[in-house]
């Protein structure tokens, strides 16, 4: 992806479409964020493109003035990776959201990633379908009571990052949509990593699911649950750092306190060929109540699908001239003269 | 036996029809592939019909697991792959039960004696043995013991371990195709190379099939059982050169003219379904074309992919068969509202449902023109015959890049898989399709704006403005627009007008095409027979038998079906009888019923096989009553 | 101001037609809710038409993001929403702008002057101020300042801090209500006792609101601007109980009363989408009568777990609209190939892809009927009215289980979310549907074997035998299956003998329907209107009043639209004009011209909003020609 | 599920269907091994309910002398939650392949499971399509060649037990077509799970794709690579157990020779609340072309699905009466009289 600055600004990103989400939803402080990182990242306006589905989150491309694609409900990374196996020059990236992303569009997502195509998937994670007015999805957590479930919802909740992680994805990270810092931080990185990058970004909705996250977000909160990643440092948390992750004997991590980790504190590598510790990490917290770790769990290179398709191509043109004539004169053929 | 040779009388024949039958394990479709090739080399016109079973293997031995293959060639025009064999060729007694009621009175049967065992015959369903008893009568029977025969031609390696038992006996469907060959006057050479070509290296392999092919033929030379041989002179095909084709073969070849034709590269995104697979396999060899081939986690992904290759820029290319397009229905709106070019090739299967995933059909016509939520109209064009179905995806490709749209092309299971030959067109004939489209460079809006849905007024297409593009950054989906600029409209007048518009654009594909040809040679007929896609075939030769029996009939064969062509308004009113033969339950002709008011007469078959030319000589009358 | 009352004239109306606009966020659904219980408590017949946009909040005073709400009601029977209001009340400029062109001349105009700020002002798109200049001449204009009196009436409350400013400001709907209450003579009670049960708890809140009710109503009684008050008597309803419902609620009750009448377990499989995901929250709501509601992760997931539930036994339904659907068909063939009882509601919106979310069309008639791969007749049927939906539900139901076949019910936007009032049927009266099937108990072939598909000599249904009884253990699919035992065949002749089987199950559903209702009181019609769905409404007004101006006309509504009725070969030929208006570009027109060679005429309109009789009066006249 | 043993034998689940499979697929021995299993396990042909997809695999229904489901392709978990919603008293199997379980069926897959819908899911991994004739699979390894991969795939292969393990599933296993003492021994394990229990077998395709976990079955090759998991024992392999799995500091898992773990030997804990541990086992095969573990990866009690519905159903029962009557009657009502 284009490295140089580009002496942009978000003026130059920004469309003049009217944004029409709700007064104070989450997705407002998103945009801003990745109008202002692009300009900064020094990509170009002509050869980005934002892919969406359908939702609340998926009207994101039209507030960018990029390249738009409001496709249909979950099928974004589809139409995305048909894309960027055609543009090899182009920056590609999927706005979804959790029913989009892992409701009916989950396959999708999964295959992009296991193929390492080259995407930058932004999954706003609201736990609710929020264009539809607010049902449960499938990042709601047990119990929720939502307009089709009324006695609580009975689904247990998938946790995206552990499901990218399982489908092979080789970047995969958390952030959160007011914390604009940390959000360009790790968009950068996704934004640097060549393949599928993979990012969960917690999202309030206002109107439906108000303060969900409260438990990482919340201003004394997130001081106490927020564990920050960070390659290459120990991970440690808490307002004065008083809490690690170890690993213990069966192969699972724990929480301990810093002072009886010793040397046994996680440094976290990003970079582990396998996901085993990041998966791990991703199992701290299972839904974000309690200390939930953010950040970029995994980032590794690995061939990227749509390089390969397209090196297979020049190889393959290497090889054989591209004769129509001699293709359609394959094989057996006569001649018929009078 | 050898050594001596027989003197025989050589039949000269217009045409010929033989059938291979045998075990899915026999090698049917090999031996039928080649008995083609040779057949086409000899000059013959032809057409081919293989049947397979859907299980990848059915049990050996049982009806279930037949497999076969039949090929008609002539010295004049063949139009369907024939309807009775003259040659019944049958490897085991489940291949001589399912096919002996086809075999002509008085054709010649050709069994494989070693194969009627107890066990076979009852695995077959066989009470007694139907070589005994009094059930071959008036038919040229010969009881040839095709495996020990093949055995005894291959003693020695198999003594000198230079091949197995098992795939000695293998090649018994060589011995079959040497004997054929020899009764039909065929040189057996073009064969031998080609089995050499194909085991390369397996040396022994290829010696053993060769010798067994040669063991075939000079049985039939040796033996006194066969008393006639046959010739099948060259057909009187226009002079060219000529190779045979499959359907989707014809398909996969014509995306790849479109897209050097275009100038653009190929993006074929699909997901594997029989019987369009084959179109994939075709495309994934042809790299060297600059073609991407994308298999995709279902169709949805598929034409999914598609779209987003044809947003970058791509002749962008889906296929699959009926319960895939189903699936593919949601997102052919979307391509329509987004007024992507894309093509969704539909090779349909029996149906509903998973029905029968290895027979012909033509039900899917309704679901490509009227099979999807809102109204999405959506051109849709047809396949006639394998080779036509090369000039069937050019047609597609510039329909989709002229008028920026979704096209659906139509093949079926039949025109896939049959082969027929094919006159190989220059090149440079090949339709221009650099001039059906150019990408938007400039701002098209005032002061600089770029308004991409500003349309071409004779096309009413609108600008294809790539991403990468400075200063044409828009953005595309699948909500209701306003005119020029795009955006998002939810004015009600509005989405009236721009659903009149999607229609009228669609109306004009239509007017913009050359006349509508019909064949008619007497110019005098009163009646008219419409038909599309597969059937041409079989309605080409039906109309010419009437014709000879002095009925005149009019034929007129749809390539368009939405937007049906203009002229059809008149046409069908020209006529006092219009009859519409279909595949399916009367498709096309509730369209044109709808369309034209005239009481078109629906004749339909779902039976898996293509209509037979016989059965549609005796439909068209029963509709024309006695000639006028 | 208080104190004084001034006299006013009342008058009687026959019919008043009011709309509530006003910001998303000024709770105008709500209002209008309200109205349109007091007016059914009045006694009056009505009709009602919400209209909010598609973004969830569209920025505050913008034109996108207006929300209204039209009541029409009446003394007599009401069939339309009503087209140009008599009454408009106006929270903001943008409500203004989008709405007063529809006023009815000389018609009330109420505003909230308060919000006429020159930001919002600007926001709606205004140049100058509309109240200053003559662009509301001869309408009768109040300008109220609806927030500072609400603000005003709560003075209190919030000095004392027993309300927040907010707050108090946003029960300035409840203002306007209370004026509009007064100006129709509509008792405010039962609206305060409303409010006071939903805030319960929250006193305050409570309190505010029906302060700014009363207050409204008082500003009416006190202030001189009104001159006069109306009054529409009670309508002559037939007698009996009534409720409100809306087409959501009475599809989501009428699949309850099947299940109880049908005595199975209902099983509600759904994925969110507007405008169908109303039945599934009021599902989700009934669970004690037995209602399994399950969110699936897709449309695709939801009608397979519906199949699923059918096989096991269930009343099975899932429900969504056009994109929704779509994603059905694969599914929707495997359920007509399995000959399972599955119920497949499509609340239609407008099309094509995602189209116009929120707004109403008829264009997924062809979807339903003919949308699927391969020969896959489905029998497909249309509510046409809120309350009608009802019926509609349990006639599907019916279907389903008597032919043991999946069943589309048609509804769309408009009916989905207009409520009316219904007559409470009595249960007893109500279909037993238990009479339809019963569940296979024994073997039914030879020698204790069961037979899948042994079929009902006069319903051609199949026996439904559950997994859980001993000794019927069979297997089912999609693939094609030979009669009786149910066993895959390949056969190509009993495909074409399977396939023309489904249909003639089909045309026995239409054969066994109760004769068709011609609405032609003169009996000397000579133009026949046809139509289906949520048109019915306007269309019998148009008739009603063509009918009045002296022109008999015949009108026909479909419930069934596969198959079509029997009866209409022989009904659309016996009139000189027919036509058929529909919310889509002539879908019905097309069956109907196909099927019967009648040159019906279409009249089509696709503008997101039900036909305002008016328009459908002007178009049957115009087709019907000057009077015979 | 039904523990009596019922006194029928393998031809009580055997159908009169003639059996149509390529001569040596493996699918025969599956077919065999379940016939039987389900008679030892007291299974009852009548309420045991086969649910399959399309495929050569998806065939196996027809064999069984139980009710059947051939479904379309993908679809099976989805049609069968919706029958054991409704049905609590059934066995319900589905049978999906890497085709149609992985590719087209994914999602279904993925949410069946972490619904913890009551489902026994079987996955014949043959890491190829065979029904339509040998096309690569989501589970073939980077570089297969077959007809529509001439080149070779690009596409990074899915783990399944990964996936799934991702997916929240409460019980993951692997196993073997042709090892039908630990077939069954898995399969009777999954049969006792209440909830959803997804195995994933080897099966050889002999036509397509033969030997393709020859690393795992061959003769000399299984002893050696073969990593056999047992709920409480060291986890060791090798002919003479000379391989050992332990824990490292990082988090992640590692094989060393048994002398020099020491105590460090992970002892397999199938139960453990979390699937970190699980997980990590799943990695040490990304495929199966070395030491690979089979058995039971995970089974954990967790509340299901169909179970929870029920209970809020009987729950709202309970508490309000089923008076349609009320119901219609409910909200606003007024008489109309003459
Ligand atoms: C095929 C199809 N099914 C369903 C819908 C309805 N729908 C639109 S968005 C949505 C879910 C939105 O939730 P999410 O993806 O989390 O986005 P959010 O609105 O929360 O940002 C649904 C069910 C649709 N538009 N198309
Ligand atoms: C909707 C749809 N798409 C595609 C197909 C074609 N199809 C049938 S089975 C199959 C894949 C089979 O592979 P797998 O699931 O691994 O089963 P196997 O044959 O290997 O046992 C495909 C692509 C179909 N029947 N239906
Ligand atoms: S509904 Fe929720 S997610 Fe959607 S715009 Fe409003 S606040 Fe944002
Ligand atoms: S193709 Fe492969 S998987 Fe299918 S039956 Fe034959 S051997 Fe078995
Ligand atoms: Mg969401
Ligand atoms: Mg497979």
């Amino acid at each position: 992806m284009t490295e140089a600055t580009s002496g942009l600004t978000k003026k130059d990103f920004t469309s003049d479409r009217e944004v029409r989400w709700c007064p104070g939803c989450g997705d407002y402080a998103i945009l801003s964020t990745v109008q202002s990182l692009l300009a900064e990242v020094g990509a170009r306006p002509e050869t980005t493109v934002f892919v969406s589905g359908i939702g609340c989150s998926s009207r994101f491309p039209y507030y960018m003035d990029t390249y738009g694609f409001h496709s249909i409900h979950g099928r974004a990374p589809a139409v995305a990776t048909g894309l960027a196996i055609a543009r090899p020059d182009l920056d590609v990236w999927v706005i979804t959201g959790d029913g989009d992303g892992l409701s009916i569009g989950g396959n999708h997502l999964v295959h992009a990633l296991r193929r390492n195509v080259n995407l930058k998937v932004l999954l706003f994670n609201n736990e609710i379908y929020g264009l539809t007015k607010g049902q449960y999805s499938p990042t709601s957590p047990i119990g929720s009571v939502h307009k089709s479930t009324p006695m609580g919802s009975i689904d247990r909740p998938l946790n995206p990052v552990s499901l990218a992680l399982g489908a092979e994805a080789t970047f995969v990270a958390r952030s959160i949509d007011a914390d604009r810092a940390h959000l360009s931080e790790v968009l950068t990185a996704a934004y640097a990593h060549r393949g599928a990058a993979f990012v969960e970004i917690y999202q309030n909705c206002v109107v439906f699911n108000d303060d969900a996250f409260i438990a990482v977000t919340g201003k004394e909160e997130r001081v106490v649950n927020q564990i920050r990643l960070r390659h290459g440092e120990p991970i440690v948390f808490g307002p004065g750092g008083e809490r690690a992750v170890v690993a213990q004997g069966d192969g699972s991590l724990a929480i301990v306190p810093t002072g009886e980790a010793g040397d046994r504190v996680i440094v976290h590598d990003a970079h582990l060929p396998e996901p085993t510790t990041a998966f791990a990490l991703s199992r701290l917290a299972p839904s974000p109540t309690g200390p939930t770790p953010i950040g970029v769990f995994r980032s590794v290179a690995a061939p990227v699908y749509d390089d390969l398709l397209r090196e297979q191509v020049e190889t393959a043109r290497a090889r054989t001239p591209a004769d129509l004539g001699a293709l359609l004169a394959s094989g057996n053929v006569w001649d018929v003269t009078d | 036996m050898s050594g001596t040779t027989v003197e025989r009388t050589r039949v000269t024949l217009h045409n010929a029809v033989v059938r291979f039958a045998g075990d899915s394990g026999d090698g049917m479709q090999l031996t039928g592939d080649r008995f083609t090739a040779e057949s086409a080399l000899a000059g013959n016109d032809l057409a081919t019909l293989p049947d397979y079973p859907a299980e990848i293997r059915a049990p050996a031995g049982t009806l279930a697991g037949v497999s076969s293959f039949q090929l008609h060639f002539s010295d004049q025009d063949v139009h369907t792959p024939g309807d009775q064999p003259d040659v019944l060729v049958a490897m085991n007694p489940a291949a001589l039960k399912k096919h002996l009621k086809d075999l002509k009175p008085g054709g010649t049967l050709i069994v494989n004696s070693d194969a009627f065992t107890d066990r076979n015959l009852q695995k077959a369903g066989y009470e007694g043995n139907p070589l005994e008893g009094d059930v071959l009568t008036d038919l040229q029977v010969h009881e040839v013991p095709l495996t020990s025969l093949t055995l005894r031609a291959l003693e020695e390696p198999i003594a000198s371990g230079g091949i197995g038992k098992k795939d000695a006996e293998r090649s018994k469907n060589m011995f079959a195709l040497g004997l054929v060959s020899w009764m039909f006057s065929r040189s057996i050479d073009a064969t031998e190379a080609w089995l050499r070509a194909k085991f390369g290296a397996r040396q022994a392999l290829a010696d053993a099939n060769v010798a067994a092919l040669k063991a075939g033929w000079y049985y039939g030379e040796t033996t006194e059982a066969f008393v006639f041989t046959y010739e099948v002179p060259a057909a009187r095909l226009a002079p060219g050169r000529y190779r045979n084709i499959t359907g989707n073969q014809a398909i996969a070849y014509g995306l790849v003219a479109a897209s050097v034709r275009a100038g653009l590269p190929l993006f074929y995104g699909s997901y594997p379904i029989t019987p369009a697979s084959d179109i994939l396999h075709e495309l994934a060899k042809l790299k060297h074309f600059g073609v991407a081939t994308f298999q995709a986690e279902d169709e949805i992904a598929a034409i999914g992919s598609t779209i987003g290759a044809a947003f970058g820029g791509a002749l962008a290319v889906t296929a699959s068969s009926g319960p895939g397009i189903a699936l593919k229905t949601e997102a052919m709106g979307l391509a329509m509202m987004t007024e992507l070019p894309v093509v969704i090739i539909d090779v349909q299967r029996g149906g509903p449902s998973t029905g029968l995933p290895t027979k012909t059909e033509q039900s899917d016509l309704f679901q490509a023109v009227l099979g999807r939520n809102g109204e999405a109209p959506i051109p849709v064009i047809a396949a006639s015959s394998p080779g036509d179905a090369f000039d069937a995806a050019l047609e597609a490709a510039r329909i989709a890049l002229t008028y920026r749209t979704p096209v659906v092309l139509l093949s079926d299971g039949y025109l896939a898989n049959s082969a027929e030959p094919w006159r190989l067109p220059d090149v440079d004939d090949l339709p221009d399709l650099a001039d059906a489209f150019t990408f938007a460079t400039e701002p098209n809006g005032p002061d600089g704006t770029f308004l991409p849905y500003l349309r071409d007024p004779e096309t009413l297409a609108r600008p294809w403005a790539l991403p990468g593009t400075p200063g044409l950054q828009h953005r595309i989906g699948g909500l209701e627009k306003e005119p020029d600029t795009g955006s998002i409209s939810y004015d009600g007048d509005n989405h009236h007008a721009m659903t009149v518009l999607r229609h009228e654009r669609l109306a004009r594909i239509g007017r913009a095409l050359p006349p509508l040809e019909v064949d008619d040679p007497s110019g005098s007929a009163d009646v008219l027979v419409v038909g599309w896609g597969s059937t041409e075939g079989p309605l080409r030769a039906a109309c010419t038998e009437l014709r000879e029996r002095g009925r005149a009939v009019a034929r007129v064969h749809l390539r368009h079906l939405a937007p049906l062509h203009p002229d059809l308004d008149d046409l069908v009113r020209r006529y006092r009888v219009v009859v519409c033969p279909e595949n399916n339950m009367g498709q096309l002709s509730m369209l044109l019923r709808a369309r034209t008011l005239v009481d078109v007469q629906p004749y339909n078959r779902v039976s898996g096989q293509p209509f037979s030319s016989a059965e549609l000589v005796a439909a068209i009358e029963s509709f024309a009553g006695s000639t006028a």
